[in-house]
């Protein structure tokens, strides 16, 4: 059980810092949210699933904290991008200046 | 509690005040206040003529905070409280008539003007009446106080003046504050006798200082030279009865409340003791023949009347701090009796203007003139109010100023002599300024149909130029008085009787002085009349000047810029010293004011709160490594 | 009126440095990490006599409960102001359109609400357990209430009316609870419940009371300043 | 009654301010239209306050009672300490709230009134020092709220301003706060007071100045003070009259208090005695210049703290005696002024305005002149070159204010001549009745004459008080029984 | 005594929030002021968390970081402040409706 | 040692940032940020008062409470305060709200200018005289032949 936690942990921590390198590599704003997002979701997730193997007693919480990242991370940067667009940042092109 | 003598003076007094405000606002309603003004001369007079006790006390002592007030009169002041009562029953007697009619229609309210004369004889009473230092300091303010009231009461520029007044005045009454309070601290009583040890135990420099302070604080009041800018303008625009009574006593409280620390709380060594080398006796001489010399020749430059008469008020205070400066018998006694003259003349004088002013609406003197033949008793009053003033026999004038005068003489003072001298030069020309603007000449067209004033008006006019003229000539009787009161003081008591002084160096008889007088002007009427001469009017436009006759239209009356000659001639001695010492003063707080109040109104508050609290922090910082609690 | 020189503009930097430096000499001077717990030992060996795990909660809402009745005075006082100095400032609502913020996010924002306050109900309750409590949980249960304004649906949900006789009755009760106990012939804001077990749910006696009302009030409050702050609702009391 | 109700006293109007906007709603009143309900309502709570205070405080003088909230012992609770001084401060705010209530006012103002009265009276009592700052935190949002309520366009940026101030002066506060708990580990004054004697260094005269700063905000103390024109020139006069009258007297008696009880130390004093004096002359000199009334007796109440620091910095009996009198005779006399300045002035009325500045400026036998007399008197007893400096400022800010106060007169005089013209009775004719904030004027220059009259005993009575909270042992004897109990 | 890992959380922390505070006085953009502050009370939170203060610490990232910006941000818009590009502003005009009154206010 | 002077030098280094904020900006709503900052400086400030080394938090573990744990009342205090302050944020920011509603402008000096302005006028105050120049003066108003 630990090993397995400890795995998901590591997984997830890797993805966390994927995330954040993409932060720095992505050429702009739409493609940050992205990374920001996309790995930090699944890093956060597999962090959760972690700590449940190793805490089991914690599921309930942890279930819903799940939940919130779920229905937070996607929404927020859905928005974000939106609002981005529409105060007129055009998205990068293959071929832009980064 | 057993009514004292003093108890039913105050009682009066304050029955005064209480029914100037119920019946004040009927004309006749003043009579019976006059009424309880002849009252309380009365008992005054019982007070000063009883031989059995110099002092009276009140039965009513007030133990306020700790300190025990009370009051009593002596000698001292009993004169100044029998000169005060005096003025007000002439003055509200004055009031009562015609002239109240007439300023009750100008808009004035009679009841206030009332209530204001009441309030200040009583507040007046209070401060001669103190017994001890804390009940002078509070008679002194509520005095202040009420007259600043009177001089408030007409509004406009008087109100200005009188906002003046009071800035003044409060500078005084808060040097004599510290000053009292340095003294209380130290003697840790308010009692005169406790504070008179008190003095001699301190430094003898400390104690000269609190001294003069207070003498400063309480000189503010009579006018002394650098603090005298507000009196004349004060007193002028005060409603006219207001003005007499202010100018008759009111300016003299400061020489009382002086003599009154100088002699009986500091026991009147103090005056030979020299601050800085300069002897303070000497010091004081010498401001004083500059409030004689400085007012009087301001008084020559002025162009009303009440102006004029003010600034003489100022001037003549300073005889009698000069005389009284003397420590003599002569001087002393001159000293205080030029007090008692100089309310008499001032407010003849006083009233006199008011007279013309309640006739003519003015009292420009470029713009009156030929009075004499409408109002005839009037220029009586004036006449002989102007010759009191001049200081010339047989009016009273003479004798105090020749008290003066001896007394500089025998003390080998020349230049001070010298100096009252030549303000005595300026006193007679201004006088006569005032009398020969408005009074002689010829009359002008719009004032031909007016009448002399009535009777409530005149006579104590009147009466007041008798008095001028008897106490001229019977200087013994308030000569008997100011003994009384320098004896309170400890002050040394000339010799006297009924006609004069009776001194070493040459003794002064007014009846014999009069009776020349009298028998000269007797012996030179005698020539006239006897050689058949008469007098022989004279059509006022019978005249000529320069050649061309003078027709109603243009009718030629010297009146305006009086004195021309002589004003150029001293011209460069009046640039306004004082006047613009005042005005450096009060730029100088205006441009700090502005600074601090830069303060408040800074676009960023907490930079001032920034800087302080480092400022503060740094002398924490400082100061606490001595350590503390905590 | 108002004289700024600009030569003058640096001053205040420097006296800012000094601010610091007298400060920080201040402080150095006191022993870091080695509190006297001069009150706080007493705190501690009381032992939990209030039946708090929390000894935060305890000194919050136990031993200094008078500062937490003046805090939440604070919050009412201010969301009262607020409320006082914005009505008639004229103002369109300002949450964006929903068509502009998206489909996602008032669809997400109907799914958390729910989320939201049970979360906030879950930290107020356990606050006398765990870390948060009434201040905590309110927020988030304001923060809860506000979403639907930001997505652009406010009014259906913020009954202004409601809101505040809420918050009336959770102050109302805070103060109600104290004065219980004065009924009782005890002090003023005494905890008077029995104590329980340290560490259970119910426990501690009045403090989970307590919180609830806090957490209640302050959701409350914040929730109508927030709306306050992002709309001209004309107030309730006033129909326009 | 049990001492214990004594709480009551800040809870009860926290309760109804709590309760009163579901209550105007169930009413169905109208948030901006007038309620007498809810002004009675209002009314009745401060004067329930009152009842309770009188209740309970009647031998307070002789004997001090201390109040443990919840029931925990001091030093690790709360206390709410009644001693004479803040006795009379509650009795003053009490009365001052009853007759200075806007009787017009929207709900909400009632609200945030009742709040101001709450944490007044929390001022007064509290004794224990991070819960003074609650109630000073309190106070102040109260204040700015019913401020920027006020009309004219000026009042938000007002507000705004003061609350900057206000802020800076909170967060300089609690770092001295800060300061004192780490030094100490306590925050309860007498448990403090107690530990007063064993700490040395700068650091307890830092706290204190930090704390003198911060509080000093609402005491109008120089430099943290540049609110007091602005703000009592765009509030109503009655707002202006309960915050210079008492809200102001508050915080220096806050300041005081812990001045007396924790800062023995003579050092501590002489900030005290600097900043007073700056005050004095700032506050006098900015009135002299300043050309409107309401500005006028903004910074003259400015000059007015600034006196009353400098009389505290003496921390002598005599000295607290001399600041108390004066405190107490400004609470009299400025909202007497304000209220009337905001009138049209008829004869009676400036009657009234001159008696309150003849007393402001101190001329006997009014009260004034027995404060400035004692402090006078206190200022030369204590000696030392600053209190000499301090004396003569005293004395030439006399003179300067009242060169400035008796520009009312000329007011009067402006505003009547035109309509005096004719004859007198059309005067009589044009004085308008009093109204409310005149009769309280009244009533205030009543109770101006009744205290000339009966100067002894008063002056006797605050005497002891000023002996009773200058007692350090006396207070922590008096909340060690109450540990006992 | 200290062990190195807090010490260096710390020390970044500290600069994390002298930064956020510095920039949040000083960079132009209003609203990069509000994240500014957010980000400093995220950091204090954080560093709550360290000094064994965790309900402080929820309560600084709850009512610093969350309601505070989160208030911040509101008034952002109703004061005018957001938006840099002009159209940004043009949308916000539209929105928010809130002129200034300066016209009636320099008339009167 | 290192450790508090790390953490004494961002706590007064905050509060005095926010302090020169105040002091300094020239635009009201960073004065406003200035007072957060300084609020979050004198926050940690007071934590920093109540930590402990080696101290855990001041819950019930395993049982009891830790036996060296740091000060809980000042982080009550803190918990205290930092409510407070975001209470006045949300007054100031509604202060400001109206302020703007009114004037227009949310900088410093014309803000104040116009308030001066605005005072003056509610006071019935005229401008005819250079404002450096002290009016009613009881002393200068009156002149006198000399």
């Amino acid at each position: 059980m630990g090993v397995v936690g400890d795995l998901f942990l590591l997984f997830g921590a890797l993805f966390c810092a994927l995330g954040a390198l993409g932060l720095v590599r992505m050429p702009d704003v739409y493609n940050r949210i992205q990374a920001g997002t996309k790995a930090v979701t699944l890093g956060l997730l597999s962090l959760l699933v972690g700590v449940a193997f190793h805490q089991p007693a914690w599921i309930p919480k942890l279930l819903v904290i799940a939940l919130f990242v779920l229905l937070t991370n996607p929404v927020g940067s859905t928005t974000l991008a939106r609002a981005f667009l529409r105060s007129g940042i055009e998205p990068w092109k293959r071929g832009d200046k980064r | 509690m057993e009514l004292a003598l003093l108890d039913m003076l105050g009682i009066f007094a304050v029955g005064t005040v209480i029914l100037s405000l119920l019946v004040g606002e009927h004309v006749r309603g003043g009579q019976q206040l006059s009424l309880l003004y002849l009252l309380q001369l009365v008992i005054v007079s019982f007070m000063v003529s009883s031989s059995e006790s110099t002092q009276f006390s009140s039965a009513l002592t007030l133990e306020l905070q700790g300190v025990t007030m009370s009051w009593r009169l002596d000698g001292l002041g009993l004169y100044f409280a029998l000169i005060t009562v005096a003025t007000a029953l002439f003055v509200s007697v004055y009031m009562v008539g015609a002239w109240g009619a007439h300023y009750r229609k100008q808009g004035g309210s009679l009841p206030l003007l009332h209530f204001a004369l009441s309030l200040n004889v009583l507040t007046m009473l209070l401060l001669l009446a103190s017994g001890d230092l804390l009940s002078l300091f509070i008679g002194w303010e509520l005095a202040s106080w009420s007259a600043f009231l009177l001089m408030a009461l007409a509004g406009g520029t008087a109100l200005k003046s009188a906002l003046r007044y009071l800035v003044y005045a409060m500078a005084g009454a808060m040097m004599v504050f510290g000053a009292i309070a340095i003294l209380v601290v130290e003697a840790g009583s308010f009692q005169f006798a406790a504070v008179n040890s008190a003095l001699v135990q301190l430094e003898a420099e400390t104690s000269l200082l609190l001294l003069l302070l207070v003498v400063a604080g309480f000189g503010v009041k009579m006018g002394l030279l650098p603090f005298h800018l507000w009196q004349a303008s004060a007193y002028a625009e005060t409603p006219g009865p207001g003005a007499a009574f202010l100018g008759a006593i009111s300016s003299r409280l400061g020489l009382f409340a002086i003599l009154l620390v100088l002699f009986k709380v500091a026991g009147g060594g103090w005056l030979n003791q020299s601050l800085a080398g300069v002897s303070s006796q000497t010091l004081l001489a010498w401001v004083a023949v500059a409030t004689i010399i400085f007012p009087t020749f301001t008084a020559m430059r002025q162009n009303d009347a009440r102006e004029l008469l003010a600034w003489h008020g100022i001037g003549q205070g300073g005889y009698m701090l000069l005389g009284i400066a003397m420590m003599d018998p002569l001087g002393a006694a001159g000293g205080l009796l030029h007090v008692f003259n100089h309310a008499t003349y001032q407010a003849a004088l006083f009233l006199a203007v008011s007279a013309v002013i309640y006739r003519t609406g003015s009292s420009d003197l470029n713009h009156l003139g030929g009075l004499v033949v409408r109002m005839p008793l009037t220029f009586v009053t004036m006449l002989v109010g102007i010759i009191g003033l001049a200081g010339l026999p047989p009016t009273n004038g003479f004798v105090s100023k020749w008290l003066v005068y001896r007394s500089l003489l025998e003390q080998g003072e020349v230049l001070l002599f010298v100096g009252a001298v030549v303000g005595t030069l300026g006193t007679i020309l201004s006088v006569y300024k005032l009398i020969h603007n408005s009074f002689l000449g010829s009359l002008r067209l719009e004032h031909q149909p007016i009448r002399e004033v009535p009777w409530t008006m005149w006579l104590p006019m009147l009466l007041l130029s008798l008095i001028i003229l008897l106490s001229g000539i019977f200087p013994g009787v308030p000569l008997q008085w100011v003994s009384a009161a320098l004896l309170s003081i400890g002050l040394p008591v000339p010799e006297f009787n009924l006609g004069g002084v009776v001194a070493e160096g040459g003794s002064l008889d007014m009846r014999i002085i009069s009776g020349v007088l009298f028998a000269g002007f007797a012996m030179a009427a005698l020539i006239f009349y006897g050689m058949g001469g008469r007098s022989r009017r004279v059509n006022p436009l019978d005249n000529y000047a320069g050649g061309h006759f003078l027709y109603a239209a243009n009718r030629y009356h010297y009146s305006n810029n009086f004195y021309a000659g002589l004003m150029h001639l001293i011209k460069p001695w009046y640039r306004g010293l004082f006047q613009r010492i005042e005005q450096a003063v009060v730029r100088l707080l205006a441009v700090a004011a502005g600074l601090v109040q830069g303060i408040y109104l800074q676009a960023q508050a907490g930079r001032m709160a920034l800087v302080v609290t480092v400022l503060l922090l740094w002398w924490g910082s400082y100061v606490g490594q001595g350590g503390g609690g905590l | 009126m108002s004289r700024e020189h600009r030569s003058m503009a640096w001053t205040p930097l420097l006296f800012s440095g000094g601010l610091a430096f007298m400060l920080f000499s201040l402080f150095m001077a006191v022993p870091f990490g080695e509190p006297l717990m001069r009150v706080g030992g007493m705190i501690q060996q009381t032992d939990g006599e209030l039946g708090a795990a929390n000894l935060v909660t305890a000194v919050v809402l136990g031993y200094r409960a008078l500062d937490t009745l003046g805090e939440l005075a604070i919050l009412f006082a201010a969301s009262t102001s607020v409320g006082l100095i914005l009505t008639g400032v004229k103002q369109r609502t300002v949450s964006v359109e929903c068509e502009e913020l998206g489909e996602l996010f008032e669809q997400a924002s109907t799914l958390l609400l729910p989320l939201l306050i049970m979360v906030g109900f879950y930290i107020i309750t356990h606050g006398h357990l765990t870390p948060g409590g009434g201040f905590q949980g309110g927020v988030i249960i304001a923060v809860a209430l506000f979403l639907p304004t930001l997505a652009g649906r406010g009014a259906a949900l913020l009954n202004h009316r409601l809101i505040q006789q809420v918050e009336g009755g959770a102050g109302a009760l805070f103060i109600l609870l104290g004065v219980a106990a004065l009924l009782q012939g005890e002090s003023f804001l005494q905890p008077w419940l029995p104590v329980g077990e340290i560490g259970a749910l119910f426990s501690a006696g009045t403090l989970p009371l307590l919180y609830l009302a806090v957490g209640i009030k302050v959701g409350a409050e914040l929730a109508a300043l927030l709306t306050h702050l992002s709309t001209n609702v004309p107030s309730p009391e006033v129909p326009r | 009654m049990s001492t214990e109700w004594l709480p009551l006293v800040v809870a009860l109007p926290l309760l109804v301010a709590f309760l009163l906007q579901p209550l105007a709603h169930w009413l169905g009143v109208r948030a901006e239209r007038p309620s007498p309900v809810l002004y009675g309502l209002s009314l009745m709570t401060i004067a329930a306050t009152l009842w309770i205070t009188l209740q309970l405080g009647s031998d307070v003088i002789a004997q001090p009672l201390s109040v443990t909230m919840g029931g925990f012992n001091t030093p690790v609770g709360i206390n709410l300490y009644l001693d004479g001084l803040a006795y009379l401060l509650l009795l003053a705010t009490q009365l001052a709230l009853l007759l200075l209530w806007p009787a017009g006012a929207a709900v909400r103002t009632h609200v945030l009134l009742l709040v101001l009265a709450a944490s007044s009276m929390g001022l007064a009592l509290s004794g224990d020092l991070f819960n003074l700052y609650v109630f000073y935190e309190l106070l102040a949002v109260a204040t700015f709220g019913l401020i920027a309520a006020s009309p004219g366009r000026a009042a938000p940026l007002v507000s705004f301003r003061y609350l900057l101030l206000s802020g800076m002066g909170s967060v300089l506060a609690l770092s001295g706060i800060a300061l004192i708990y780490s030094h100490s580990g306590s925050l309860n004054l007498a448990d403090l007071s107690m530990l007063a004697a064993s700490g040395e260094g700068s650091l307890p005269i830092a706290a204190f100045l930090l704390i003198l700063v911060g509080f000093g905000v609402k005491a109008e103390l120089f430099a943290v003070n540049s609110w007091v024109p602005e703000v009592y020139s765009v509030t109503s006069s009655r707002f202006a009259a309960l915050l210079a009258g008492v809200v102001s007297k508050l915080a220096v008696v806050m300041i005081v208090r812990i001045l007396l009880l924790l800062f023995p130390q003579p050092e501590a004093t002489d900030p005290l005695l600097l900043l007073g004096i700056l005050g004095l002359v700032s506050g006098e000199l900015a009135a002299w210049r300043s050309n409107d009334f309401r500005r006028m007796l903004a910074y003259s109440s400015i000059g007015q703290l600034g006196m009353i620091f400098i009389a505290f910095s003496l921390s002598l009996e005599l000295g607290l005696f001399a600041g108390l009198a004066l405190s107490f005779h400004h609470m009299v006399v400025k909202p007497g002024l304000f209220l009337l300045l905001q009138q049209p002035l008829s004869r009676w009325r400036v009657v009234l305005l001159i008696l309150f500045a003849l007393s402001l400026v101190g001329v006997p036998p009014l009260p004034g002149f027995w404060a400035k007399l004692a402090l006078l008197t206190g200022l030369v007893e204590v000696g030392g070159w600053l209190n000499g400096v301090a004396a003569v400022t005293f004395l030439v800010a006399t003179v300067v204010e009242a060169g400035y106060l008796f520009r009312i007169v000329q007011r009067y005089y402006q505003e009547e001549r035109p309509i005096a013209g004719s004859t007198s009775s059309t005067v009589a004719a044009v004085e308008s009745p009093w109204g409310w904030e005149g009769g309280v004027a009244l009533m205030l220059g009543g109770v101006l004459l009744a205290v000339t009259l009966t100067i002894n005993p008063v002056t006797e009575q605050l005497q002891q008080i000023a002996l009773q909270s200058g007692d350090r042992e006396r207070l922590i004897s008096t909340i060690t029984v109450s540990e006992v109990e | 005594m200290a062990d190195p890992l807090m010490l260096w959380i710390s020390a970044l922390l500290v600069v994390v929030m002298w930064a956020a505070a510095l920039s949040a006085l000083l960079l132009k953009s209003h609203l990069a002021a509000v994240v500014s502050t957010s980000l400093l009370s995220l950091g204090l939170s954080l560093l709550f968390v360290l000094l064994r203060a965790p309900d402080v610490a929820l309560t600084e990232g709850v009512v610093g970081a969350g309601l505070s910006s989160l208030i911040l941000a509101l008034a952002l818009i109703r004061l005018g402040l957001v938006g840099g590009s002009p159209r940004e502003r043009e949308v916000l005009s539209e929105t928010v409706g809130d002129k200034p009154v300066t016209e009636r206010g320099s008339q009167q | 040692m290192t450790l508090a002077i790390i953490l004494y030098t961002g706590a007064i280094g905050l509060l005095v940032i926010g302090l020169a904020g105040v002091v300094m900006s020239s635009h009201l709503f960073r004065m406003l940020l200035g007072l957060v900052i300084a609020e979050a400086g004198a926050n940690l400030l007071l934590i920093l008062a109540g930590y402990r080394w080696g101290g855990a938090a001041p819950i019930w573990q395993a049982g009891q409470f830790p036996t060296t744990m740091v000060d809980p009342v000042p982080q009550a205090m803190v918990l205290t305060a930092i409510v407070i302050g975001v209470g006045v944020q949300a007054l100031a920011i509604a202060l400001l709200i109206r302020h703007r509603h009114y004037s227009g402008t949310l900088q410093r000096t014309g803000g104040l200018n116009q308030l001066q302005a605005d005072l003056d006028r509610e006071a019935g105050v005229r401008h005819t005289r250079s404002s450096d120049a002290p009016t009613l003066n009881p002393l200068t108003e009156v002149e006198h032949v000399h």
